[in-house]
């Protein structure tokens, strides 16, 4: 246990996350890449079509990673910054602010992609379907998180204001989720929603999803690794261990 | 060459289906040239910040 | 449990000692000061600087409204040190703004001001009163001039019972005479024992023996 | 030399009631606005009473959350910009109690006379008849949840410059659940079947709301005193 103590607090040191990031990166963008072609390549061309949603499926195999990495973008925001304000930990910070836009983008193309689906199954682009709504009400979390951040011009206050604003907010996603799913069965009890579409789903289907999910994660990773060394240069920008950096 | 024509169709669906995953990739690969281009600039920007601290 | 206001002659506070190791601040991209250590000897400290030398963010930092970037700060009474949630309520913080509803009356705010720190009865008016003020507890106080704001809210220390008083710039606004009664309240404060840190550019006409000086800008 | 916390309770409440009471017009804007914005939909869509009746419980809710929301906004504004917010962190009484403090003048001052004033508005909607007392109730509950959000909304811009634009978009995500179930039940009474359960769930998220926010409202404050 203590050794993976030690490990998070020398990690919590600026300096020494920005070395090992860089050198992480790369191992993670890497297999995220091989994996999301090895991906692509299972979802449209040997996976087989769906007797019932024809070839609308392959929708599937981008909208559900998709939507559930921005459902987790939030939490891990909300815990970062969580750990940020309790023990007053800068890089928490820094890593929240480097969620907050992948996430955002997560979700808004889960909405797109999700907004696509239904327009063959059920004629429109847009339904008030319980999980859009929800995704939707997530978007305006994650926009009102990153406004609240740049609208302080001192970057650790903005970082400790969003930070609460993120735990109020993971409080109520669930609150949102159940009211808006709630709301929803009052008018079509038996909406044909996107969650549905994979219970049946069978094996063949099951390969494109999980590679393209863990290709999307790893891919995540990466990314917030990247925005986290931006971020950490916005905040360190002052101090002697950049000028080292420079020199390489 | 039809092969290929009715593989790209999808039956009708590929109208939906090739725009989910271009626009997909689009934002994906572009948060990561975001990610990098403002890590050019703001190395830039400290760089620029720093001869003038030695001056000062 | 004393609930009338703490009347001049023989109260006295338990004596307060501040003692700061290794104070960082910065404000934004520039750094105020830093490696700032100082330990409070006399019963005022009188802290002076060219403008933006961080004196306002040094008495927020002290009063724990604001985080310095590093530093420790140790408030002790009577030799047993406090933490932050005990220290607060001990301090009276006159800042640049007076903390003065401009809607309500002068009897009004320091009625509500008071009533944050001690339990009080009625001793408002009376205190007013003591200080040539009465004329001023019925009137709003966006119609007051901004040497009576200033003595209303440096009135504010004294009914607070606070044994910490940290005034920031107490003399603006204040005309010679007023300086001369904000003195005068200082003197009475120290006396009683109390501690009390201000920033002015004017030298506090209290004997030299009972003032330490914090200049910021070297 | 204890700090009473009653006192600092009432003293705060009483100083909030005697603000609002001396700029009286400046407190009932709210209202005003409620009343206009009940206006609106008629002229909007259609006079015909069928028609709006079905409508009446949504359209007084989103009047109702959109005027809370509009006054909410300047919570803290007056007391951040007159020095009163430092005095109230520096003092011995807990910033969360008199958030509540405040909190409590506001809903006064605005909350109730909503739901007072809701059933009027609901009567010119043409709302049926069986409907009202769940309004009410609805509203007395919905306005507390908005009033608790929306602190946090007011505490987290108030020192931000133009935090008007920003409160919206913080505050509305967060209210979603509370607009829901106040209307809901309000629809729910108003075809005759039982708003029970939307109103318990409401009262649940109220009692949520209202307990845990004002810990939220309170570090906010800390964090634009800074």
């Amino acid at each position: 246990m203590n050794a993976f103590m030690n490990w998070f607090y020398r990690m919590a040191s600026p300096p020494h996350f920005y070395r090992w990031s860089g050198t992480a990166i790369p191992w993670f963008l890497v297999p995220a890449t091989v994996l999301a072609v090895i991906g692509l390549y299972l979802a449209l061309v040997t996976s087989p079509t769906d007797y019932q949603m024809g070839d609308t499926v392959r929708i599937m195999y981008v909208h559900v990673p998709v939507a559930w990495l921005s459902l987790m973008c939030y939490t891990s925001m909300a815990v970062a910054s969580a750990i940020g304000l309790i023990w007053r930990i800068k890089l928490a910070h820094a890593v929240a602010a480097a969620i907050a836009p992948a996430g955002a983008s997560l979700t808004a193309l889960a909405l797109f992609t999700g907004s696509l689906w239904g327009k063959p199954t059920w004629g429109t682009y847009w339904v008030w379907d319980a999980r859009l709504t929800s995704y939707l009400m997530l978007l305006f979390l994650f926009a009102g998180f990153a406004l609240l951040r740049n609208a302080f011009s001192d970057v650790q206050r903005g970082d400790r204001a969003a930070a609460i604003l993120a735990i109020v907010g993971v409080v109520n996603i669930p609150i949102i989720h159940y009211s808006v799913n709630w709301w929803n069965t009052l008018h079509q009890p038996a909406s044909f929603s996107v969650t549905k579409g994979q219970a049946g789903i069978d094996s063949s289907m099951l390969w494109p999803l999980f590679t393209m999910l863990f290709a999307v994660t790893l891919y995540l990773v990466a990314l917030v690794l990247m925005r986290t060394r931006n971020e950490v240069l916005i905040r360190e920008r002052r101090k002697a261990w950049i000028k080292e950096v420079l020199v390489k | 060459m039809t092969q290929w024509a009715d593989w790209f169709a999808m039956n009708g669906d590929g109208v939906f289906v090739w725009p989910c995953y271009i626009v997909t990739v689009l934002v994906l690969v572009g948060n990561l040239l975001i990610a990098t281009r403002n890590r050019r600039r703001l190395l830039e920007d400290i760089r620029l910040q720093i001869p003038m601290e030695n001056s000062r | 449990m004393n609930t009338a206001a703490p009347s001049r002659a023989h109260f006295r506070h338990t004596h307060i000692k501040l003692d700061v190791v290794g104070l960082e601040c910065w404000r934004g991209d520039l750094q105020l000061f830093s490696e700032l250590t100082l330990t409070t000897s006399r019963p005022v400290l009188h802290i002076c600087g060219i403008n933006g030398s961080g004196k306002t963010t040094l008495l927020k930092v002290l009063s724990f409204l604001t985080r310095p970037e590093q530093g420790t700060i140790n408030w002790q009474q009577a030799g047993a040190s406090l933490s932050p949630r005990e220290a607060t309520p001990l301090i009276s913080y006159v800042g640049h703004r007076d903390g003065l509803n401009g809607v309500l009356t002068a009897a009004e705010n320091l009625e509500w001001a008071t009533g944050l720190h001690r339990r009080h009865r009625h001793d408002v008016v009376q205190c007013l009163q003591d200080h040539q003020l009465a004329h001023l507890a019925r009137r709003p106080v966006a119609a007051l001039s901004a040497g009576q704001r200033r003595r209303v809210a440096l009135l504010r220390s004294l009914l607070s019972g606070c044994p910490v008083w940290i005034w920031d710039e107490p003399y603006a606004n204040l005309d010679e005479a007023g300086r001369q009664w904000a003195n005068g309240l200082l003197k009475e404060h120290v006396t009683a024992n109390g501690l009390a840190l201000m920033t002015t550019h004017l030298q506090p006409a209290l004997d030299s023996a009972a003032v330490q000086t914090l200049d910021l800008s070297s | 030399m204890s700090v009473s916390y009653r006192q600092a309770f009432v003293g705060q409440i009483r100083k909030d009631l005697r603000q609002s009471g001396r700029r009286l017009a400046q407190t009932l804007t709210p209202l005003f606005f409620f009343s206009v914005v009940i206006a609106l939909f008629p002229l909007a869509m259609t006079p015909d009473s069928e028609a709006l009746a079905k409508i009446a419980g949504g359209v007084v809710w989103v009047a109702a959350l959109l005027a809370a929301l509009l006054s909410l906004q300047t919570l803290f504004r007056g007391d951040f910009e007159d020095g009163s917010l430092e005095l109230m962190a520096l003092s011995g009484v807990p910033m969360w109690f008199q958030v509540i403090a405040k909190q409590m003048a506001h809903w006064l001052l605005t909350g109730l006379p909503l739901v007072i004033l809701a059933p009027i508005a609901a009567y010119s909607l043409n709302l049926n008849g069986d409907a009202y007392i769940t309004l009410m109730m609805a509203l007395l509950l919905g306005t507390l949840v908005l009033s608790s959000f929306g602190a946090i909304g007011a505490a987290l811009t108030v020192s931000v410059g133009q935090g008007g634009l920003l409160f919206p978009v913080l505050v509305l995500p967060l209210i979603v659940p509370a607009l829901i179930l106040g209307a809901k039940a309000t629809e729910f009474a108003a075809q005759g079947r039982d708003p029970g359960g939307a109103l318990s769930l409401l009262a649940a998220l109220c009692i949520l709301s209202v307990s845990l926010a004002p810990f939220a409202t309170a570090a906010s404050l800390r964090v634009s005193l800074d």
